[in-house]
């Protein structure tokens, strides 16, 4: 297990009885990245590109070797391919949008149940207006793909296939290599929320195979206001932009404009600056761990939490009940009790976890969560077998309550 | 409402109301729901005169939304109909249910749209 | 005059020798700000709405009280009607997306001529994609506004109108009131581009009259990742959506999915966070000095420059010759030098200015600077009549390469 | 480049050409602008039996343009077509243009991508 994490994050200094456990939401971040968030703002501070001066240049650099750690965080071929959007949804929504064109009425968008709404509902939305057919692919009981299914819902019509990497509610790691092969046999392009792998197991873009790939920097030790689309070259560069304005422009006549190399083009104004000088710092500290090591420490956890948890007869759980490949979140109710009211409880005792739908309101019908309102407890670096403890404990205290 | 919310008053409610069910000879009903967590409310009123006669209520979801929909049933039983339909959110929150930490807020709401839903459909 | 501003800004301490004049690009952060992201990020982060724990309840706090803060700054009838983008330019497109349903072929978009690219291409996109009518209003040859030709191109057939309320490359602030009234009588919806106005002179929406407003965090000291987007609550509850995703939604079901409240239903996915505690600190700093002093102190420093600037007859300025009606911007070359040669001697003398075409090509092209290439120095709250100096003097300097 | 620009090398040449003019017996030509700045270069060449014999160009734009552009001509006469085209950024940026600083890039850079343009064509 890692040890002695937490000292890296202030959080924890300020909030000494904090157990987070809501990490699938939004992680903590660690002293170097905030530092470098101040750093930036006290003493290169400028907007990027054009700028003739030494502030900057200074500040263009940071932002261009910000793209390069990204590109080769997931080994993305060049850092062209790497474009920062304020938030996953946003990446996911440009491909939807730069897409658009190219879906005519009949034609078939493949998702799964399990996605989170950021990768359903631009889909959705796409289909209505098009005409389009969407198509969902099923989870078992447990929330494991089921690729006999995907096998069936994927056909020669199908245009776009659209599948999350690791589930925000199960924690299950879909096989979207397989997924994806099938989609490339039918030459259908790809696009994979990867918002809760990135931050958890290695990834490699290339090995996916994926033709986008979207994610968060806030979830991966990362300042807000910032994520990540990876786009395969061929595919950015013949796109139509999404968002117009200035930088992604070449020439701007009255009727007329022409458009900027990739990536640039599809990042109109001025982008998250200081946000990628922070993420910079978030790869960096991931890079000191290790990826292997993080999914190490994660699959330790998830042994702990759920040997306990499949224990105690008053918790359902909607997830797998085995530790393989599974990231360590675990979403749940207590029999008899309402989600938020089990989370104000974990609250009173410390314990920070999320109540509700989690953004996955058809998975959570598919897993049959009463009224979809859950409560989901995710792990990350940070957290150990202490808070493992204190969650268990709080649940097992709970159950004088029911009935 | 803070700290331990199974030993909170509103959790009693909740758990013994006294308003629960469908009376059979309401003027109006109204339903209010928060999609976001399942919380549901129906309300059955029966108004008479313009009063507030009798108020039942069926629904599901936390303790919040179903003590609050139990306590405002209480509340509304003998009072004029433009007297709940201009009551406002604040005093709901804090004279009515007795304070509701912001997360709740939210959940205890729903009753009181559903209320005000039944008794603005004419009867 | 403002008097000792540059200690409130850390970037001054860390570059003693720095004479920043490119606010017009993004402005430099005062320490409080950068102190309300850092003591966010160290005491509070946690993801806003529907957590249960008290993290996110503080942290949903802030948020709300950020928008409210925005909202009195702008007057604004209700934080409802505060949509925080990531910078100004997704703000016009997200209105852009949004009315697109209401445009026909032959439907009329009037913008001027001096608009910024992100008040430019979206619209010219726009027009292009439905076969509408684009149609610029013109400037004069100082860049002010020709309210005459407003009058004729603003006609039954118009349906958006769109302005910039200050221009970026002259610092002319347009009678953008007169404007929205002529597009009132016509019945056509009006969009701002307030990137310039609402950092530096006092803004209020409802007397502006106008149905959108799209401003920048960083070029008001606050954050990069966060823009705002002001919109009357009747045009923001019909419009359609413009990202999907977490958040914006009420209910998801497979085929067919309804919609949050507003501001919620425009803010797919996490919002900037952090950039808009970050932004909050910033209206607080402005609020702090009063917009009226503000733009008292850049009346002070435009009067003072342009003396100087119209007595160097090596100089071409592009923008008004008289000090009224305009901000702290000056664009000009310098006869016989190209505009970057010019910012990298002014950036020799410690003087950051920007050099290209400030994403006004049109602009540029209608008054005359060749190449579209020109030097721009933009003023704000920490300038002083020593940077002004500076950059005179450095002018002067410059003479005696040309030819 | 840093410092004064203006007692730069590369504003002297720019501001004495070598090569400034149009051929008259050119076999190949080839343009580049960089329209975000007004910087342009147009080549024009003589290429005989796969080697360059003669260069020369036009253009207008800043100092680190027009003087790349003329240092790019000089370099290129006698060298063979192949060499010019394979001719790498960096190397032309630091060996031959004799070091630019990272904002002014995009400015040498016009000249060289003009160059090969004009020579990829067929003549
Ligand atoms: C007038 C004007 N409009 C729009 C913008 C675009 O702002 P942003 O880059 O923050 O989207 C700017 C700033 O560059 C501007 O000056
Ligand atoms: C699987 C998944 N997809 C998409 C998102 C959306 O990310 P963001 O809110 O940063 O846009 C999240 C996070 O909530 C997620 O967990």
């Amino acid at each position: 297990m890692l040890t002695n994490m937490k000292s890296h994050f202030p959080v924890f200094e300020n909030n000494p009885n904090l157990i987070y456990l809501d990490s699938g939401a939004t992680s903590q971040k660690p002293r170097t990245v905030i530092d470098a968030i101040r750093d930036f703002y006290e003493k290169h501070n400028a907007n990027i590109h054009r700028g003739i001066y030494s502030l900057s240049v200074r500040s263009t650099q940071k932002y261009e070797e910000s793209k390069g750690k990204v590109a080769r965080f997931i080994k993305a071929r060049s850092p062209s391919e790497i474009v920062y959007t304020k938030n996953a949804t946003e990446g996911l929504n440009l491909v939807m949008y730069s897409l658009a064109g190219r879906i005519r009425e009949g034609d078939e968008i493949v998702i799964t149940i399990s996605e989170h709404h950021a990768n359903l509902v631009p889909w959705q939305q796409l289909a209505k207006r098009k005409r389009a057919i969407l198509k969902y692919i099923d989870v078992d009981e447990e929330g494991r793909l089921n690729l006999k299914d995907a096998r069936q819902k994927i056909t020669g019509r199908t245009r776009i296939v659209a599948i999350n990497h690791v589930s925000n509610v199960t924690g299950v790691i879909h096989p979207v290599e397989e997924v994806i092969s099938m989609a490339k046999k039918v030459g259908a392009i790809t696009v994979v929320d990867a918002c809760q792998s990135v931050p958890h197991i290695p990834v490699d873009v290339r090995k996916m195979g994926a033709d986008f790939v979207a994610f968060s920097g806030h979830k991966m030790l990362g300042p807000t206001g910032i994520g990540v689309l990876w786009g395969r070259e061929e595919f950015l560069k013949e796109m139509e932009p999404f968002l117009f304005g200035g930088d992604m422009i070449e020439t701007v006549e009255l009727y007329e404009s022409t458009w900027n190399d990739i990536p640039m083009k599809f990042e109109a104004g001025t982008p998250p600056i200081a946000e990628a000088v922070g993420l910079s710092a978030a790869v960096d500290f991931l890079n000191g761990i290790g990826m292997e090591e993080v999914y190490e420490h994660e699959r330790r956890i998830t042994e702990y939490v759920l040997d306990k948890l499949l224990s105690m007869d008053h918790i359902v759980l909607y997830g797998p009940r085995t530790p393989e490949d599974r990231i360590a979140i675990f979403t749940f109710n207590v029999k008899g009790l309402h989600a938020h009211d089990v989370a104000q409880f974990l609250d009173y005792r410390g314990i920070a976890t999320r109540s509700g739908h989690h953004c996955a309101q058809p998975l959570l019908r598919r897993l049959g969560a009463e009224g979809t309102s859950t409560v989901r407890a995710s792990f990350y670096i940070y957290n150990d077998s202490r808070d493992a403890d204190a969650l268990i404990e709080a649940l097992k205290e709970v159950k004088k309550y029911v009935g | 409402m803070s700290g331990n919310p199974f030993e909170h008053p509103l959790f009693i409610y909740a758990k013994y109301p006294r308003h629960r069910g469908r009376l059979e000879d309401f003027t109006h009903t109204g339903q209010k729901g928060n999609p976001s967590c399942g919380d549901e409310v129906v309300y059955y009123i029966r108004v008479e005169d313009g009063r507030i006669e009798e108020v039942s209520f069926e629904g599901r979801g936390c303790s919040v939304s179903q003590a609050s929909a139990d306590i405002l049933a209480e509340w509304a039983m003998g009072k004029r109909v433009e007297e709940v339909l201009s009551l406002e959110e604040e005093t709901f929150l804090n004279d009515i249910v007795g304070g509701v930490i912001p997360t709740r807020i939210r959940c205890a709401l729903v009753s009181l749209q559903a209320m005000k839903r039944a008794l603005a459909e004419r009867g």
